[in-house]
């Protein structure tokens, strides 16, 4: 489809705006500070922009289409109600620099959730001024970081990080200045205990670990781990993408965590919205509390409600004014509407519905690690390159009946991976329907492979040349016809 | 039997699932998880729809908001105009439940948003690309200072005094593992420009970038053109800026700047008390191999359809991992669509009309506030639609009066800077009308 | 330069198409009409978003609502729950923005939704056909009554005192042109139900149909077994009924009803004043082919796949014109596409529940009023959530200071009966808290 | 796809109530008055009826999507903004029976409403109770005939409806009790006024008219036509469905219509919603206002705004409460919007594209009535019948193209009818588009009919089978299953 430059005409427009109701005064600007330079915005109408967006919305998949089985991503149901929630004029319309007495609502709910969250995951203290799960790691990583500085570990330099870990861990840990050391997984799928120990010396920092893991296998040894870090007085780090595996069912508090990261727009259904905006909070045991980044959500005796800007050893900000403060109201709308028994219920359903499908798809696939999983499973598409076809082609085929292909190519300790999360609210006829379709198009990648790597066939566009993607670099576009004309 | 709507499992369900994975309890798929939880949560109980619902309606009524109230404060966060059809498009939930287009084929609808995106911050900031979004201008500022020191491997930032203090806190807490120090320029005391002596007395070989903010955090307009006349083409110069305020000024990319970041809520996105909001960032196109962030590229499928793909993903952390030029992820490209839909709206003539009423609109009240007598202008560098003055009334005690008037007055300078205690900083905007701005002023002459 | 953001004319789109057309003004197109108005019409200037939106809050904020105020009124319209899911879904521009789906191939959303409609409709009134809407109950009910004449070419229609006084009024005007005499049947004075006796006299070979309400306006709920055991079989019998209720009781098609309709506002319908509602049609498939309004029906396409369109389509205005079954063409659809949300969200376990809800707050609240000595029940007979009480305050007076409390009282009944001007009729949801309800009552004892 | 009913298990649930909150009394209703009968709806639960909803809406052609360009509906843009102005609390949560002085913001909205309406028209008064177009026409055809009875003209009982009229002007004067006189077209596609004066006479109770017409051309002998009317003592009675032509052109009330009916749906840009919410407002001219139904919005001298029932003539109610409110604050903001100038220029705008559209198709096609139309004009696709095809083939083909086809087979005087009304809201880059597409298909079907035959080809059903249903008559979902259970 034509791109909204494309559909441009001189002189249309979308806009109206009352007439300026002031005097004009002297625009009092030295003039090379003016704008001279033309904006090569659109010339478009209202229809023209509705019909534009609206064409582009079918173009996409979204979990209201179906099945949407990202693995680490939990691309669960994202209730109506949370985006009601969170366009209430009290939420929506508010300035964060009002005074104190006039956001004691915005406040209030802030706490509470922050409240929620701790008791969640078995924590202290909490920051829910990340604005996403990357950025949560970062900020708990310069917690630990100035933890260990302000304790005379300075030499504490290496950060741990299992080879099944999301890409974001050693980035984050790196970004926090950390040196990233590696730790196999077993043939089990989990840390390597024997390889974990010869890694863990004096200058270890912390162990970052996800738990489940994004096998979607639970560390069980998680205590041992626990242990061996805080032997060597290094922090245990808690990456919550796979939070929703657990809740109510296991605490990474309770399993001897230090710090832990949540994603709200994961285990707590806030829309992905193509990208973000997402939210991580960081939640911390209480000897970290002083190092969270500032302002926190406090409460006073009068109970009145405030931001607590004095947190001396606090390692600063991490973002502009308090977070992602409209997912953190449907976050807390998502957790009133679940309470407790729904959250610990969707964690038992979710893996419920992962080892229902890992069990079934495994008659025909060959999965990476067989063992209990939990919210998530991996499978090793490693047998369809007999056919001549891969992962890639066969994930791209999966398009054709309708269904969101899981996250491929990882982790990357697997082989041809395919990642697949159901999450809990996908039913039963629906798993049935996608194991179906994953024989079915296993058959088809023995019995006509070519298929496969023509894939997908009924998209709105085929298969995309990435490679010339890369090389020819075009990420903007240029109305070649203005250029020739100025 | 579910009674939770989001959950489909019927009994039935559950037991067939359980039948087939041939255990009896759904504790046995934990049995590998030590200390199983086995209390409740101490969390309230699950409730209704109607009782959720009451509850949010309370806590959001219980704040005062500025749809209610009248505003003359921004300092970063603005009450601008957002057409009607911005929000109606965007909820639209198949933008709103989608994620990162991994699968391109059928995403293409978020990868066209992004690259339409795309080109408006680079019409917008004048720069030759930009990156699909990040989570707000301050850590947008941060990771242009990463980027800066990635391309010419220094490790001095000089750092304007007036560039937002949360920003620069923000910035603070990045660079903090990074080797990197952060130097201040200070500004000029009667222009609250930046001070070019200073500028020119602190680069030096070691210098990695320079960073200002356009307009500045009291509103005055940089002078980008000297600034880049005195900061060697090898040194970095990185401008934060408030997107609105391009309507009027030259873009900063007709200066030479390389790198412009800036927070792009004034862009179509709700004040949100600060988020969500939207960073955008933008370079030169040589530098594109060092920005953080997802890029959107243009291809062709198989049968030579114009698509569009993520590209340089290499640089990211999903496949670079730790030597990835960032660990950003999850973004902001549900605002960046918002942004999208404004700009589209808008276009140039009414992007031009709202910098244009800003900025007269502004200068009336400054005006009228200095005839009160009880205002005094505290700089003369030109502004755009924010100004500061030093007030004979208490900034605390005027802001108090003016919320049971129902407006939200100017930002007391003393959350930021303890030493201004008698001065503040007023904010207009197009949505500002004049017989607010006259009350106001009448108001506050009338206060003592 | 077009400035109406509506319009996408540019100057020069005019110009090549009046060139092409080969007119010099727009005029020339109109060569042909009489007496061309060429003053401005007396209406405003045209506004801008803003300007407009600030004009319609104010008239908005200037009525008192019922979700900040609490309600005990009813009479035909119903504030009952409706899932966030409801108004969401049906948001959906491609609903709003389709018409009548005259190309059913790309209309499928549309037919298959009113197929879904009808079918929600035939369960819930226990009758085997229903079409896919009627403008509200009111005329619903006109059409089912002219609807009967078509099919026993009789002329008399005996109908209940107790049906809804606009629906009366609407059947009034509706019949005015058809030959058709309307004959009330009495209420029985102690039940407030149809008395059987007046309708046993009445009955003869020139009635067409019999008419009741169930439950009725003063809320009490007909035997609709009794009535249809003394209405002869050749004689129609119709019911207009209030869909909630039909949770709780038992549906007319149970009881051998040949004509079910009513307002189906209360299913997931917002207030509005009033309209736009939902008149829902139902019948026995004997009938169907004089059936007034749209139906839709199953089909498959040229390959066998399943798919649906319009059928019967001969009976109506744009093919039979003078000879149609009725001139209804616009209809609810999109109301059909609430209520249709509304029912598959609630299910039968849904809608028991907020039928069972209705009817024990109302006889919560009747108790209570009846405890506190200022009110006496009226009738005897069953109710569903609506009751008639003698209220020794006067009624208008009693509202005036439960508006002050930010109530709406209960309906007076002078309203449509002059002669009970101590009369006063309360409906209650389940949406009235128990704790509005003892504040009511406490209320209304304090009250004098 | 599936329906809901096939989706359903037991034991889904979409729905949460709060706990009802007062003790329980007995049930006091006769047992059998208690609903023992099974209410067959689905089990579902938020996801799936979100998913299915989102399914349907995908599989609907909207003026969102695109050109929609059917003859007397008026597709035209429906503004956002109406929807939200339709949606502020003060207006959808109110209950029409509230006291007078808490609606006052609805009653000026209405009463202005009801003025700009009557300015537009030339009349004098209005109701806005009618519920759609063909429900004003009721109400104006019931007025008529009060009228007339009230003042002795019993023996007016004929209303003369042109061949090319609506079909819903016969239905409505019949409903009204009058019988229909056809008068023929002339060869310019305007009332044959020789016609006409022959079936005028003294049982002529009224003469209905719709202009510009069904072929979009203006009856310019409207002032003699008139005259033909009055002269009879008959009315004049102008069906609004195109007034689309004419806002700030020509006015009805000042050509002579003593009644006129609107269609805000169509002209003043509210949404048609798959078939309706509607509204149809009744004007008149001050002679008849007595006889419009009650209540009507009046103004006291205090400022204060009422219904007024006291219309002792009234032809009495067409509605329950006051009409489909929330379709009159969509046209009132519409309004508000174009202001006097915008309507005028969409009038001229909607003419000019249909002049310019047949223009350009004329050298393709056949037009019906070649004269200078207004908002809409029909082709005649005859000629397709040289090639084995007809206008349904032919329009089906559009379907293909993504564009939605034309009113077809009416008005009936034309044979193999297509009916283009384009509205003012298409750019002449998609009127450009439609005629490329036009010329295309009627190349196929030169060259190749039985693609023509066989299309649509790409839309989500292939041609239906209409003969099926209607012979079949499956117009509800029965569960098979269920029933061989029972």
């Amino acid at each position: 489809m034509k791109l909204i430059f494309e559909k441009s005409s001189k002189g249309r427009t979308a806009y109206t705006l009352p007439k300026l109701d002031v005097p004009e005064s002297n625009i009092d600007i030295p003039t090379h500070l003016i704008r001279k330079t033309h904006l090569n915005f659109p010339e478009v109408y209202e229809t023209e922009v509705v019909r534009h967006y609206n064409e582009l919305a079918s173009l996409n998949y979204s979990v209201d289409r179906g099945f949407y089985p990202l693995g680490s991503c939990t691309m669960k149901y994202n209730p109506v109600l949370n985006e009601e929630a969170a366009s209430l004029e009290g939420f929506k319309m508010l300035h964060p620099y009002q005074e104190e007495e006039t956001i004691q609502g915005a406040l209030e709910l802030m706490y509470e959730l922050q409240n929620f969250l701790v008791e969640i995951t078995g924590m202290d203290n909490i920051t829910l001024q990340p604005a996403a799960g990357a950025h949560g790691e970062l900020t708990g990583m310069l917690i630990i970081r100035k933890y260990l500085h302000d304790n005379n570990f300075n030499h504490k330099n290496e950060v741990i990080v299992p080879d099944s870990a999301h890409g974001t861990n050693p980035a984050s840990a790196a970004m926090a200045g950390f040196k990233v050391i590696e730790v196999k997984s077993n043939s089990e799928g989990r840390v390597d205990l024997k390889n974990l120990k010869e890694l863990v010396n004096e200058n270890t920092a912390a162990i970052m670990l996800t738990n489940p893991n994004t096998l979607g296998i639970f560390e069980k040894d998680i205590l041992e781990i626990s242990q061996i870090a805080h032997q060597n007085n290094a922090l245990l780090y808690y990456d919550g993408a796979n939070l929703n595996a657990i809740m109510g069912k296991s605490r990474p508090g309770d399993n001897g965590f230090d710090v832990v990261h949540l994603n709200l727009h994961k285990t707590f259904s806030t829309p992905h919205g193509m990208g973000g905006p997402g939210s991580g909070p960081v939640a911390v045991k209480s000897y970290l509390k002083a190092y969270l980044p500032k302002p926190i959500v406090s409460r006073r005796e009068n109970g009145m409600y405030f931001f607590d800007y004095n947190i001396p050893k606090s390692i600063g900000r991490v973002r502009s004014f308090y977070g992602n403060f409209l997912v953190l109201v449907k976050a807390y709308t998502y957790i009133l509407s679940m309470g407790k028994e729904g959250l610990k219920k969707a964690s038992e359903l979710a893996t419920l519905n992962a080892n229902y499908l890992k069990e079934k798809l495994s008659k025909s696939f060959e999965i990476a690690y067989s063992s209990l999983c939990k919210h998530e499973f991996v499978l090793k598409g490693t047998m369809l390159k007999n056919y001549g076809v891969n992962t890639l082609d066969f994930v791209k085929r999966l398009l054709d009946y309708g269904i969101h292909p899981p996250t491929i190519y990882f982790p990357l300790i697997v082989d041809e991976a395919m990642m697949i999360e159901p999450t809990e609210t996908e039913s039963k006829e629906t798993l049935d329907f996608v194991i179906d379709v994953y024989e079915k198009v296993l058959d088809e990648a023995i019995n006509s492979p070519e298929v496969l790597k023509e894939a997908p066939h009924s998209t709105p566009v085929k298969r995309l040349d990435e490679v010339k993607a890369n090389k020819e670099l075009k990420v903007r576009y240029i109305n070649n016809e203005e250029q020739g004309l100025d | 039997m579910s009674d939770f709507p989001y959950l489909p499992h019927t009994e039935r369900d559950i037991d067939e699932m359980m039948n087939y994975l041939n255990i009896k309890d759904i504790n046995e798929l934990y049995q590998d998880v030590p200390q199983l939880f086995n209390k409740d949560l101490n969390l309230p109980s699950s409730l209704s729809e109607l009782e959720v619902k009451e509850k949010l309606f309370d806590l959001s009524d219980f704040n005062k908001n500025i749809q209610e109230f009248g505003i003359f404060r921004g300092a970063g966060v603005y009450n601008h105009y957002i057409p009607t059809v911005v929000y109606s498009i965007a909820s639209n939930r198949n933008f709103l439940t989608a994620y990162t287009p991994y699968q391109a084929e059928v995403s293409q609808g978020t990868l066209q948003i992004l690259f339409e995106y795309q080109t408006l911050i680079c019409e917008l900031t004048g720069m030759e690309v930009a990156n699909s979004s990040m989570y707000d201008g301050a850590s947008a500022l941060a990771e242009a200072i990463l980027m800066a020191k990635r391309i010419n491997g220094r490790n001095k930032v000089l750092i304007s005094d007036l560039i937002h203090p949360e920003y620069y806190e923000v910035t603070k807490t990045y660079i903090e593992a990074q080797d990197i120090e952060l130097i201040e320029i200070i500004h000029n005391h009667q222009t609250a420009q930046i001070d070019i002596q200073d500028l020119k007395n602190k680069i030096s070989k070691e210098v990695s970038c320079v960073v200002v903010s356009y307009p500045n955090f009291f509103g005055v307009i940089e002078d980008l053109q000297e600034i880049r006349e005195n900061v060697p083409e090898d040194i970095i110069l990185i401008v934060s800026t408030y997107p609105i305020s391009l309507g009027l000024l030259e873009s900063p990319g007709c200066f030479g700047v390389d790198i412009v970041v800036g927070e792009g809520q004034s862009l179509g996105n709700l004040p949100s008390f600060g988020g969500p909001g939207l960073g955008f960032f933008a370079s030169k196109e040589k530098y594109i191999r060092k920005m953080p962030g997802r890029i959107i590229g243009e291809t062709v499928d198989k049968d030579g359809k114009r698509g569009f793909v993520m590209v340089l993903q290499t640089r990211e952390q999903h496949i670079r991992r730790e030597r990835s030029t960032s660990n950003i992820c999850s973004n902001q490209a549900h605002n960046a669509l918002l942004a999208s839909i404004y700009l589209n709206v808008m276009g140039e003539k009414g992007l031009k009309e709202v910098a244009l009423q800003c900025y007269h609109k502004a200068h009336y009240l400054a005006n009228k506030l200095l005839e009160t007598d009880k205002f005094e202008m505290v700089y003369q560098g030109p502004f755009f639609n924010e100004f500061v003055m030093k007030s004979k009334i208490d900034p605390v005690y005027m802001n108090k009066k003016l919320i049971e008037q129902r407006y939200f007055g100017p930002l007391p300078l003393k959350k930021f800077f303890p030493q201004k205690g008698d001065q503040i900083l007023f904010s207009v905007t197009e949505l500002n009308k004049k017989r607010d701005i006259d009350f106001l002023c009448s108001f506050l002459e009338g206060l003592s």
